[in-house]
């Protein structure tokens, strides 16, 4: 009777300490950021809005895992409590040195294989091959290279000729050409749009070329279900397509310095005649400067 | 193993022949060396002849030939396979890129001169 | 029982077939295939992975100038090495412990011309001619897995000049512990000589 | 040192031994376990203290660290705010100090030192200088890792997976850290090569392969996945300390622009040769952390059950089979680098392959508690709260191998979460229950079991009030490693749950007092016992507690498996190994 | 808001209260300058050549919606001119004494100096100091900065503030060194300049165009004036004592 009393003062104690835990989790912290972000994301295990044409797939795929593994663990838990309760000791009860044929585990085991086998060969790979190789075709896509420094994503449109300009790491100025394109030189970068925010089209399937001038970055679009290392030496495609307007967040989702945590850019997604008075918004000579 | 001298003595001719196998093939691997089959040609036979050298050091001079031990034969058998996946998965893995990856981040070399006009 | 009377460490395990010593000493030498291995993967990573242009791109044979008559030479003295090492473990087995002595001290003396022959012929010409590590990914492999075995060389010199001189105490205690730890530093030697043989035509033929 | 206190009766045997060659240099594994176990706690105690001050960061960006803040120097806080170097510096330093000096050295250099030759029978291990070196080499590769933080920019701060290029263009912590780990891997060779050796030639008479205790069997697959996967990683650190200090382009490809300035690398290199080398160790690191892990807990289950373990050969295989795969799975980490489809189809493969045999031992853990009687001391505790937060930690790890579900949750909490519950309600408590179990015969008294179970239930708690909030972080998006998480209107719709995570990390150091407390008090003030209080079957009950230098009075035979409990006919329900018969 | 930059830098060294100890530091320690008998050099920062092509734009800042919080616009720093002056005189320049104070002795400054980042640009854009001075770096946005020295000499350093803090800072000593790059990491185009000396006999043009060094002991120098652009330029100069010199610095970029 002595070991139960302890036990319900250690749940006492352990509720209070929880309790006390309790106002620090309610308290709000303000936003950092004065642009209102589009979209819900999680409060209690679920994933933020999906505004991709394909992203439900993946969705899909995560939420089967899950109930896969919510039914094994469920399941698979009750036999675990009814032993520790059916089979503890105390007086007249002896343990059995014969152990048990357990073929109800050996189908347990194969199911899981099973079930495995299924959603990587049923769903993981084919939309991991849809993911990398079914590019759309260049003429229907909207184009972006994406440049990844620390701390900042630069996004790089290849302007009215629809061709990007040549680059070259010797004329990277980080203030005025962080791309180090040669406007001088090449004649398809003298339209070409620098800019540190994403703006695509919504509808039309985007092609981002992911790469990165110093260390690696993950180029993250939590809303996009997109997820891209960004790697020095390598220019990598990634492709999505927007189905809903709104603002939304680049992540870096890869440790890349000190200040990873503040590496954020913003997306918007606009319909394509709004893109297109950005563009030309952004593609004409700047203005002079005055203070 | 066997210790007896008489097996010893024996053993003692099998080292001389190793050492002037394995003079002759260090002779041969430099001598095909000097003709150019093809980039895999040449690659595979001086790996063979490497191989071949290194397998008589192990069987002779380190006596796998008379080693009997199950253990060191396991210990070397489960690192001949983690060897060849070191060897074989990351050079796999860099060779099955997606389609559209490039190998560049710049048009223009970091060392490269600046470039002059040219159409694209 | 104050001190823990180990079994096996001289006399074989009757089910194992072994003495310690040289279990470990085989375990020893297969986690050094993996190390080797790990800078094999990476010489072979980048040199696929090479631009084909550029200052970054493979040198060609002539670029490397790396002479194969001293990396032959070198190779003929550790395979010569590796045959007086096995002379001395075999002389040492038969009871020549002079003979045994004198084997080992010819080892130690290749040991060191292979050193020598390294430093005053490769390593110093190169980098008075600039050719350092940095200058492109084959001097750096090169530099990085033939510094590697070199300090794996002169680890073994100094095994080596240990049981010729202070630790050949041991011979007239134990001859058989004595000869089994000739025979363990035999084991390394060789795999020191077998690491050679793979390095010599990667760096100097191919 | 706890040593010390229990060595009274053999003082006098063998006064040849000093005291620094009896306790500070000493070759019996007992003594050298001890010294891990002590250090590895320590070293424990220290990685969480850096990541409680981390979690204040999180749950209160931008307000200064209360009590400690002071304390962290100008490198890593302003007044006693922490900085994003520092929080990055804290963040690499508590994942190498976890796992390297941490978790390793407690379960492999502790425990395995110490009980595996006693379960087998040896007298001591078959290199005693090997394994004082190994130790010593380890205490000096923890020395390096410290003294880091005292490195002009603070220690390491590219993460303890070290990612190149950012790792190489790093602050000179990150040379200190990659010396540490030469040290770290050095002693790890060394122990494993002894493990390996001790268990295939200095086994009892009688033992055979298939009568060792489970916790034998996992030391040992354990100790070849350090032999055979550690190298690489050593190779890989000397790439990097050449990249670093010589200039050279291992990892660094051409045209790196780094604040706007060309790097003077002269290029052809790989970023992505530095993680397949990286986690060609790291995953088996991972099967390192937990195997020994699942040994304990089997010790102490078919201890506690007083029933044989349910499917012992099958649990043998799955976790050599473990072992083996465990090699073959690494690059299920760098999905998202750009990998195509058939080796990342090839990667998942082996990563599904590879959950087969995890959920066998689960399952055959499990079942084995079906028709025994379980006996619910501290130790039994610990080891059944390792099976369903194991399970949680493993089935988690699915989505996160399906490539195609990675792609949203790699890199996110939701892998944070996934690992801690591997690593941390899962081999800590174990360990946990290993401390308790062989407290008994390490120092011949049992701990306190009143506050052994005011420590599990805290513990249980809050270790879920940690972990689990960080699954619904992973799953709206939260990148780890964030400094500041609220910076994104993802980060800062869950930051609720960040808050509640970083008191339940406050509350969980919390709940190790009474466990600390009870570990020194019980050094003199525990119960004495018997050598076997536990009646367990295993080799080293059969030793006295604690055991002498050279460890059994009379070489020990064995005639039956390890767990031999509730024979029926048998007069007592367990009936060790060493008996030829059943005691009348 | 603006700050008013240049003064700050340029101006601390004519604040009467520094010149009231300045001179008593002096007439204390140096015995040979007393105040009084000091000179002065003053001059401006000139251009000649096509104004128009140097014009400055707007950078942009769209990474950082934080930045825009303070400010409309961000402008870029290149070229500077005050064109509405006649002659056009140009901002940022440094100038400062090269050559010419041998073992000549004088009193140290111990002020920190400034350098804030408000409005996700650097204020100022060229900070001189000298060496004795502690530097003082602070963060006036409700963002994180990381500001990154890149000098040759001085360590890289290279730290963060994510948090507003205008009143302590982050303190740094350097040593003497030439004018090198700062940049701020998180905003790639903030960049400013930090020039530290040895002596304390520099100045840097504001929105006049304008510089003037003071404290001077009479003797021969060569004076150095530095643009981040320009380039620099040396000139000649003489001074007796209690004199004013002018010297003016005429940029002439265009003719090469």
């Amino acid at each position: 009777m002595q070991v139960k009393k302890s036990w319900i003062l250690l749940a006492v104690i352990a509720a209070a300490l929880v309790a006390s835990a309790a106002p620090a989790w309610a308290q709000a912290v303000a936003p950092k950021t004065t642009v209102p972000i589009d979209g819900e994301y999680g409060r209690f295990f679920s994933l933020p809005t999906d505004v991709s044409k394909n992203g439900h797939r993946i969705d899909n795929l995560i939420h089967w895992t899950h109930a896969f593994m919510a039914v094994l663990f469920v399941g698979w838990g009750i036999f675990f409590v009814y032993c520790l309760m059916r089979f503890r000791q105390r007086p007249g009860h002896q343990a059995h040195y014969e152990l048990v044929h357990a073929k109800p585990s050996k189908y347990l085991e194969v199911a899981v294989l099973i079930v495995e086998i299924v959603l990587l060969a049923g769903f993981s790979v084919p939309i991991w091959a849809s993911v990398k190789n079914d590019l759309p075709p260049a003429d229907k896509a909207f184009r972006v290279r994406v440049v990844a420094e620390q701390f900042a994503w630069n996004f790089h449109y290849p302007g009215p000729d629809g061709q990007f300009g040549r680059t070259d790491p010797k004329l990277v100025d980080t203030a005025t050409n962080p791309l180090g394109l040669d406007r001088e030189g090449d004649p398809h970068a003298k339209d070409d749009i620098f800019a540190l925010e994403l703006h695509i089209p919504v509808n039309q399937p985007v092609i981002c070329d992911i790469s990165s001038k110093d260390v690696i970055h993950s180029f993250f679009l939590p809303v996009m279900r997109v997820k891209q290392d960004a790697l020095p030496g390598m220019r990598i495609p990634v492709w999505f397509e927007a189905v809903q307007t709104g603002t939304y967040e680049v992540a870096c989702a890869q440790l890349c310095g000190n200040n990873h945590y503040s590496m954020r850019a913003l997306m918007y997604i606009q319909p394509a005649t709004d893109l297109e008075a950005w563009l030309r918004e952004k593609g004409k000579p700047p203005e002079e400067f005055v203070e | 193993m066997a210790g007896a001298h008489a097996d010893i003595s024996k053993h003692k001719r099998a080292y001389y022949a190793v050492f002037a196998a394995l003079a002759v093939l260090t002779v041969v691997t430099v001598a095909v060396a000097q003709f150019h089959f093809s980039d895999v040609g040449n690659v595979a036979v001086a790996l063979a002849i490497a191989a071949f050298k290194a397998s008589l050091v192990a069987a002779i001079f380190m006596h796998l030939k008379w080693e009997k031990a199950p253990s060191i034969w396991w210990a070397l058998a489960i690192c001949g396979i983690f060897f060849i996946a070191l060897l074989a998965l990351p050079v796999l893995t860099n060779s099955d890129n997606p389609p559209q990856v490039q190998h560049t981040m710049w048009d223009v070399r970091a060392g490269a001169a600046p470039a002059a006009h040219t159409s694209h | 029982m104050s001190v823990a009377v180990l079994p096996h460490t001289v006399k074989p395990h009757p089910i194992t077939g072994v003495y310690s010593g040289k279990l470990g000493i085989w375990l020893f030498l297969a986690s050094e295939v993996m190390l080797f291995g790990a800078l094999f993967s990476s010489y072979v990573l980048l040199r696929v992975g090479a631009p084909a242009e550029g200052p970054a791109a493979w040198p060609s044979h002539a670029d490397t100038h790396l002479s194969w008559k001293i990396g032959g030479i070198n190779t003929l003295v550790l395979i010569i090495s590796s045959v007086t090492m096995v002379m001395a473990w075999a002389e040492l087995k038969m009871n020549n412990f002079t003979k045994g002595r004198w084997y080992l001290a010819a080892t130690l003396a290749l040991a060191l011309t292979f050193i020598v022959v390294k430093l005053a012929f490769e390593y110093i010409p190169k980098f008075q001619h600039g050719l350092l590590p940095s200058t492109n990914n084959f001097f750096a492999l090169y530099f990085t897995m033939t510094g590697l075995h070199g300090l794996h060389v002169l680890g073994g010199v100094i095994v080596i000049a240990w049981f010729l001189l202070p630790g050949s105490g041991l011979w007239h205690k134990d001859p058989e512990y004595f000869t089994n730890r000739i025979e363990c530093t035999g084991l390394y030697w060789h795999f020191v000589d077998l690491v050679w043989i793979f390095l010599f035509p990667v760096m100097y033929l191919l | 040192m706890t040593e010390a206190h229990h060595h009274h009766d053999d003082h006098h045997h063998h006064p040849e031994l000093g005291w620094w060659r009896k306790y500070v240099f000493s070759t019996d594994h007992k003594v050298i376990g001890v010294q891990y176990t002590v250090t590895a706690l320590l070293f424990l105690l220290f990685g969480f203290t850096l990541v409680m001050i981390m979690r204040w960061q999180l749950a209160y960006p931008g307000k200064p660290i209360p009590l400690i803040g002071g304390l962290l120097g100008k490198t890593l806080a302003n007044d006693g705010t922490l900085l994003p170097e520092g929080y990055n510096a804290l963040g690499a330093m508590h994942g190498t100090i976890m796992v390297f000096l941490g978790i390793v050295p407690l379960i492999v250099g502790g425990f395995g030192n110490y009980v595996m030759p006693l379960q087998i029978g040896a007298p001591d291990m078959a290199f005693p200088k090997l394994n004082m070196a190994s130790y010593w080499v380890y205490f000096c590769g923890g020395m390096v890792m410290l003294l880091s933080f005292f490195a002009p920019g603070g220690a390491a701060n590219s993460g303890w997976t070290s990612y190149a290029p950012l790792s190489v263009v790093a602050t000179q912590g990150q040379t200190w850290w990659l010396f540490g780990m030469v040290l770290l891997i050095t002693s790890s060779l060394l122990g494993s090569i002894n493990f390996i050796v001790t268990i295939i030639q200095l086994r009892a008479k009688g033992l055979d392969f298939f009568k060792l205790p489970f916790f034998v069997w996992s030391q040992f697959v354990t100790a070849f996945l350090l032999l055979l996967a550690f190298p690489p990683l050593e190779a890989a650190g000397a790439l990097q300390l050449m990249d670093r200090l010589a200039g050279t382009s291992f990892f660094m490809p051409e045209g790196l622009v780094v604040s706007g300035i060309v790097q003077p690398y002269t290029g052809g290199g790989s970023p992505l040769l530095w993680q397949h080398l990286f986690w060609f160790l790291a995953h088996p690191e991972v099967y390192v952390l937990i195997l020994p892990a699942m040994g304990m807990v089997a010790e102490v289950i078919a201890n506690n059950t007083r029933k044989p373990l349910w499917g012992y050969r099958l649990m043998v295989y799955s976790v050599i089979f473990l072992g083996f795969m465990s090699f073959i799975v690494w690059a299920h980490h760098m999905f998202i680098t750009g990998m195509g489809t058939r080796i990342s189809a090839f990667f998942a493969t082996t990563t599904m392959i590879i959950s087969i045999p995890s959920v066998i031992i689960l399952t055959a853990l499990v079942i084995s508690l079906y028709r025994s009687s379980i006996r619910y001391n501290v130790p039994m505790l610990f080891a059944l709260a390792f099976l369903p937060m194991f399970a949680i930690g493993g089935l988690t790890g699915l989505p996160l191998g399906l490539p195609a579900a990675d792609i949203q949750l790699h890199d996110t909490y939701y892998v944070i979460g996934h690992f801690h519950y591997v690593v941390a309600p899962g081999t800590i408590f174990a360990a946990f229950a290993g401390i308790y179990h062989w407290y008994p015969k390490v120092t011949g008294r049992t701990m306190n079991p009143a506050l052994g179970k005011i420590h599990f239930v805290l513990s249980f708690i809050f270790i879920n009030v940690v972990f689990m909030p960080m699954f619904f972080q992973g799953m709206a998006g939260v990148s780890r490693r964030l400094f500041d998480q609220t910076f994104y209107q993802h980060g800062l719709d869950v930051q609720g749950w960040t808050q509640l995570s970083s008191w339940g990390a406050w509350m969980l150091g919390l709940s190790q007092v009474p466990f600390i407390m009870n570990f020194f008090m019980s050094l003199r003030a525990g119960r004495k016992v018997s050598d076997n209080p536990w009646e367990a079957t295993t080799l080293e009950w059969a030793a006295p507690s604690p055991p002498p230098h050279g460890n059994f009075a009379t070489v020990p035979v064995v005639y039956r498996g390890p767990y031999e409990y509730s024979v029926p006919g048998q007069k007592k329900d367990f009936f060790p190994q060493h008996l030829a018969k059943a005691e009348a | 808001m603006r700050f008013s930059v240049y003064s700050r830098n340029v101006g601390f060294f004519g604040r009467p209260v520094w010149r009231a100890i300045g001179g008593c530091v002096l007439g204390l320690v140096v015995r040979t300058a007393a105040a009084e008998d000091t000179a002065s050099i003053k001059g401006k920062a000139l251009f000649k050549g096509e104004s128009a092509k140097y014009v400055r734009h707007e950078v942009p800042t769209d990474k950082d919606p934080n930045c825009k919080k303070s400010k409309a616009k961000i402008g870029e720093y290149a070229v500077i001119l005050n064109k509405k002056d006649d002659p056009i005189t140009i901002r940022n320049v440094l100038v400062s004494v090269k050559e010419g104070l041998g073992d000549k002795k004088f009193p140290p400054l111990t002020d920190p100096v400034k350098l804030t980042q408000f409005g996700c640009e650097y204020d100022p854009h060229v900070v001189a100091m000298m060496s004795t001075q502690p530097l003082k770096v602070f963060n006036g946005d409700d963002t994180n900065h990381n500001i990154h020295l890149l000098p040759a000499k001085n360590s890289q350093e290279n730290f963060s503030q994510p948090v507003k803090d205008l009143e302590k800072g982050r303190e740094l000593k350097l040593v003497a060194e030439p004018p090198f790059f700062v940049k701020c990491e998180v905003h790639p185009w903030m960049g400013c300049y930090i020039a530290v000396f040895d002596h304390p006999f520099f100045a840097v043009t504001g929105e006049e165009g304008t510089y003037e060094i003071k404290g001077l002991p009479p003797g021969k120098y060569v004076l150095e004036a530095w643009h981040e652009k320009l380039g620099t330029m040396t000139a000649n100069v003489e001074v007796t004592s209690g004199e004013t010199k002018e010297t003016d610095f005429t940029f002439e970029p265009d003719k090469k």
